[in-house]
């Protein structure tokens, strides 16, 4: 269940360009949430919260860490916040990826800051011993982040769209080396999605979407996506943010 | 005796504090933050005689100070809220406001038909002031003929008390308001969104789907306090203020400016708590300031 | 090439930045914090045929993102600003604008009668929309047969371009502008304020001595996007935009949506040197957003 | 003349009820500014800067104080900047109080907030050999801040409303005990200065005036007050904030 909680920043550091890592303290939210759901944090002076996805958490140390990147005023704001200081969230938002028992391969493929999610997921995965295959696109060599750890979960591609590290081009390019694997989890920006949900149609998967929230919660109206069930839509922020691929209309 | 206590038509209000139309949704999400009896009462999101999926996303743009927002009234359709929100609203001790809106007179009434049936629902709410929609909403909203002709038939349609929520954008706000009393309405909500844009700088058009949207939030306080203070001078049905509450103070303003009662918007997306914080700090708020009930605050500021 | 000239009838500006009226009077103390050469204009303080003393003090008022207020059109008639300021400004290399306002369409002739006969004045700036004097001003703003009317007595009067200035408190800010075109206008400068109230909770009274002031700032940037996108597509002459602007991304949303240049008004009370620090920030702006000169952005989010 | 400066935040204090002492280190402004002149402060997030009067200056040390009253949301902002941190100002802004030469006795009169101004105008006095006579008004006791440093310029009056310290009343009703003078000097809320410049009607007198302000500088006209010159109206933010008793009407 989501609640207002404070979380006392521990550490902070930029690990790509213009990329933060913040590891976060509270009990509540370390516990409780699970791979692929969000944090709603408050901004001093904001109108509205912005979403950040739970990039990893520890249970025994009580902390969840977040990854984002700075490309707005409110981004920029929480990036200058310094460890010590607690921050205002609204979590655990949202419903998480859902994990088959019986998998034996699964897929990640992650685009710029939609790797972040994937990251909890994968270990999660790992953890209960399945192979993890992941697909980390990037831009450019200069926002590349977490492939030590991705190494770690398994066999990680890197694809730069420039090039510039790993392979050149997008996360679509590599499909042809990945062979088989039960269910693929995405994340990533919309064309990057449309693509991969195209091009593993049939595919069992799951998605990550995001869309501009107003009050995170499912009581606005404002995150809405078109949705093949006689409702006719799916709200981001309380149905999602992940959804079955075959689920949504992109 | 209850120091916070308003009575309006329809409604006998434990405090004078409600979540705004649209802004809390059927009230299910925020049941799950606090008791929702501790409200004076709930504005419903918007009703429409069919179930509307409302416009593209994004639907919301953050500003200075506020938001916009094009949401396009996106609800299940009257028979929908009927059946399945109104009855999970009823369950608290509050007063439950229908929101209205309409492309057609005649929807309008046929809306207020069905609420009118329901013995769940203490008031009608007639949204004649959406910005964000291609027809009708506005229109009623900015021409005093077409207000009062709404207002009166959906007086006829139905008994419950009808507040006409009013649109900031329009020269004379008091014209508008004296049309609709006089076409028997029981209150006023005021104000609604003033209509707004942001241009996204990366793409190089409007940010939402819509292009254009409502602004709320503190932005617009100061036109929403001017407005109530024109208004009071020249109706004598009580009026619902609303447009950038976020604190007691706020509410307080609200008051002196001559609201009888406040709603909360955009507020609570930030602070899902913040009708509940209101609300217990608002007797502290009062003592501050003087005054011992909300009531004895109502208009302070236009009597002179 | 200069990538940041802009043309507009009767100015030649070398950028469009430039302080909006009422928010610099006549330049002598801004130009102890910089060089007034380096902006694209000057607008000029109102000038009326008299001098004015305006309204009771306090004339402003803070708001979230904003301020209000009612100065009431103080200045020192158009013989004195003729005699003693516009000389000082003519020593600057840059663009002077005169913004005029009347309680009648003779006072709006008389004076603009009067500034075309000085050499020194590039363009006339009616100012038809000031919320904060009992009469002329505003009504002028919100009817467009009396707009159109007071624009063509004053083109007849002169032979400087005339830029219109917008009042936002009306529904349709649309018809205004076609009325105004249609009536001679070479330009429109919008938005005015938008008429605001803050109650000060101590004195229980409205906080400004005129009660009512016009709202400016960084609040009203979405309304002023707004407008200046709608009115954009169905006139032909150039927009002058104001309306919170802050920085030269601020800019940049204006030109986008349909301004040719751009005015500063209220964030000059914050930081004097705010206009300077645009003029030099605005090139680099324009690159990063993918524009080569200012021209380009001009009305980007209005074509399709 | 004025400019726009950083100050460093060198000490806060809190020297009575609600009531901040601010010490700001800035060699411009320490050196070139007079008594009864004032700082435009700007607060993040504020459309409008903040006036505080400068109540005290070390050129030695560079420094400058300010005493402030928390009233509202910009002086609780100011009040909760930690020593350190940079704030930007205008200043020095305004005209200060005009010294006599010849004068060999001053009667200074400060009410609340309006106190601050006095001492640094009672320090230069001092510094001239002038005899100093003070007297201060509060609304109550824990209102009371700076009377040693008074009393070391000269006799010192503390008057009370409610007669918690000092005497009780206002500080009018003290001038039957204060004996002769050359020149009277007074900052106080608008009813104060009503009452005084009524009382001493005749004497030679400055006064400095409180008004809400916009740019500060003298372009707005926001701050005018009624004066019997034949412009009739001066600027409180450029003419004043202090004047000739006899100049303006109240
Ligand atoms: C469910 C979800 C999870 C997310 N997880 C991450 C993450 O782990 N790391 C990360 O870097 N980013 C993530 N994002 C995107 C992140 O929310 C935005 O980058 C951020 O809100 C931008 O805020 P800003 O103030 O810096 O930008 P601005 O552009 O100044 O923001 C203005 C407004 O737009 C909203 N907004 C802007 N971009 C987005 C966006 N892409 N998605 C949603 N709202 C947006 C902001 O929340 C704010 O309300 C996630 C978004 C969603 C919906
Ligand atoms: C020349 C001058 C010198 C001053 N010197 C001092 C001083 O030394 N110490 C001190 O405590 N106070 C002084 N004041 C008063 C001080 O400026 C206000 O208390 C302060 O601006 C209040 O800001 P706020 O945000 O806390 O209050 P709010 O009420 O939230 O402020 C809202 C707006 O009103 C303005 N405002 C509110 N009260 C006043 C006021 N009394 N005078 C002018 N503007 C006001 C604010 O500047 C702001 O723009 C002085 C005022 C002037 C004009
Ligand atoms: C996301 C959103 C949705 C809204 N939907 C409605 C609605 O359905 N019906 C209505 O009458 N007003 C609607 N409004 C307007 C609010 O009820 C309120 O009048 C306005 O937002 C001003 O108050 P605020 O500043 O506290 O938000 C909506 C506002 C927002 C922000
Ligand atoms: C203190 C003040 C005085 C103003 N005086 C005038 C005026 O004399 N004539 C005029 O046309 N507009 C006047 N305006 C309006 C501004 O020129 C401008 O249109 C408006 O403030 C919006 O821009 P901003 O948000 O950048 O301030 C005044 C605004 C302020 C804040
Ligand atoms: S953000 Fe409000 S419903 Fe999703
Ligand atoms: S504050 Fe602008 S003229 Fe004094």
């Amino acid at each position: 269940m989501i609640t207002k909680e404070n979380m006392r920043i521990l550490a902070k550091s930029m690990i790509a360009l213009d990329t933060i890592e913040m590891v976060l303290e509270n009990k509540y939210i370390s516990q409780t949430a699970l791979p692929g759901q969000f944090l709603h944090i408050f901004l001093e002076g904001k109108t509205l919260r912005r979403p950040i996805s739970i990039a990893d958490i520890d249970k025994e140390m009580g902390t969840v860490t977040i990854l984002f990147k700075v490309v707005g005023s409110g981004t920029k704001q929480l990036a200058s916040y310094e460890p010590g200081r607690e921050i205002d969230v609204l979590g655990p938002s949202g419903n998480g990826f859902q994990i088959t028992e019986e998998d034996s391969t699964v897929l990640l493929i992650g685009g710029g800051i939609g790797v972040p999610p994937m990251y909890y997921l994968g270990k999660t995965l790992a953890k209960q011993n399945k192979k993890v295959i992941s697909i980390l696109g990037f831009q450019t060599k200069a926002n590349v982040f977490y492939e030590e750890k991705f190494n770690q979960l398994g066999y990680t591609f890197i694809v730069t769209n420039d090039g510039s590290y790993g392979e050149k081009g997008f996360v679509t390019d590599v499909f042809h080396k990945v062979g088989d694997f039960d269910r693929y989890y995405s994340c990533g920006p919309l064309p990057m999605l449309k693509t991969v949900t195209n091009e593993l149609n049939g595919k069992p998967g799951f998605i990550s979407l995001e869309e501009r929230m107003g009050c995170g919660v499912g009581a606005c109206f404002a995150c809405v996506i078109p949705s093949k069930d006689d409702k006719g839509y799916k709200k981001i922020c309380s149905d999602g943010p992940v959804f079955d691929a075959r689920e949504v209309s992109l | 005796m209850n120091k916070l206590a308003v009575n309006l038509p329809g409604l006998h209000l434990k405090n004078p504090i409600m979540p705004a139309s649209g802004c809390f949704g059927f009230g299910r999400e925020y049941s799950e933050f606090y008791d929702l009896s501790k409200l004076g009462a709930i504005m419903m999101k918007a009703a429409t005689a069919e179930m509307r999926f409302g416009n593209g996303t994004p639907r919301v743009a953050e500003t200075t100070a506020g938001m916009l927002n094009a949401i396009g009234l996106q609800n299940p359709g009257v028979k929908e809220i009927i059946e399945n929100e109104v009855p999970f609203l009823a369950n608290f001790d509050t007063n439950i406001i229908a929101n209205i809106a309409g492309s057609t007179i005649e929807e309008y009434e046929m809306v207020a038909k069905m609420f009118n049936e329901t013995n769940d629902v203490h008031a009608l709410e007639l949204n004649i002031s959406c910005p964000n929609v291609k027809e009708g909403g506005i229109q009623f909203g900015t021409d005093p003929k077409m207000a009062a002709k709404v207002t009166s038939v959906v007086k006829e349609a139905s008994n419950l008390p009808v507040y006409v929520k009013l649109s900031p954008n329009v020269p004379d706000i008091t014209r508008m308001a004296k049309a609709v009393e006089e076409a028997g309405a029981d209150g006023l909500s005021m104000i609604n969104t003033l209509t707004g844009m942001q241009i996204d700088l990366r793409s190089k058009r409007p940010l939402l789907a819509n292009k254009t949207g409502g602004l709320s939030g503190p932005a617009i306080k100061p036109v929403a306090i001017r407005m109530i203070y024109e208004v009071k001078q020249h109706v004598s049905i009580p009026i619902i203020g609303m447009g950038g509450v976020n604190t007691a103070e706020d509410v307080l303003e609200f008051l002196l400016a001559g609201a009888s009662a406040v709603a909360v918007g955009t507020a609570n997306f930030a602070n899902p708590f913040v009708c509940s914080e209101i609300i217990d700090e608002l007797p502290e708020t009062l003592k501050k300031y003087g005054f011992d009930t909300a009531l004895d605050a109502v208009g302070k500021a236009v009597m002179e």
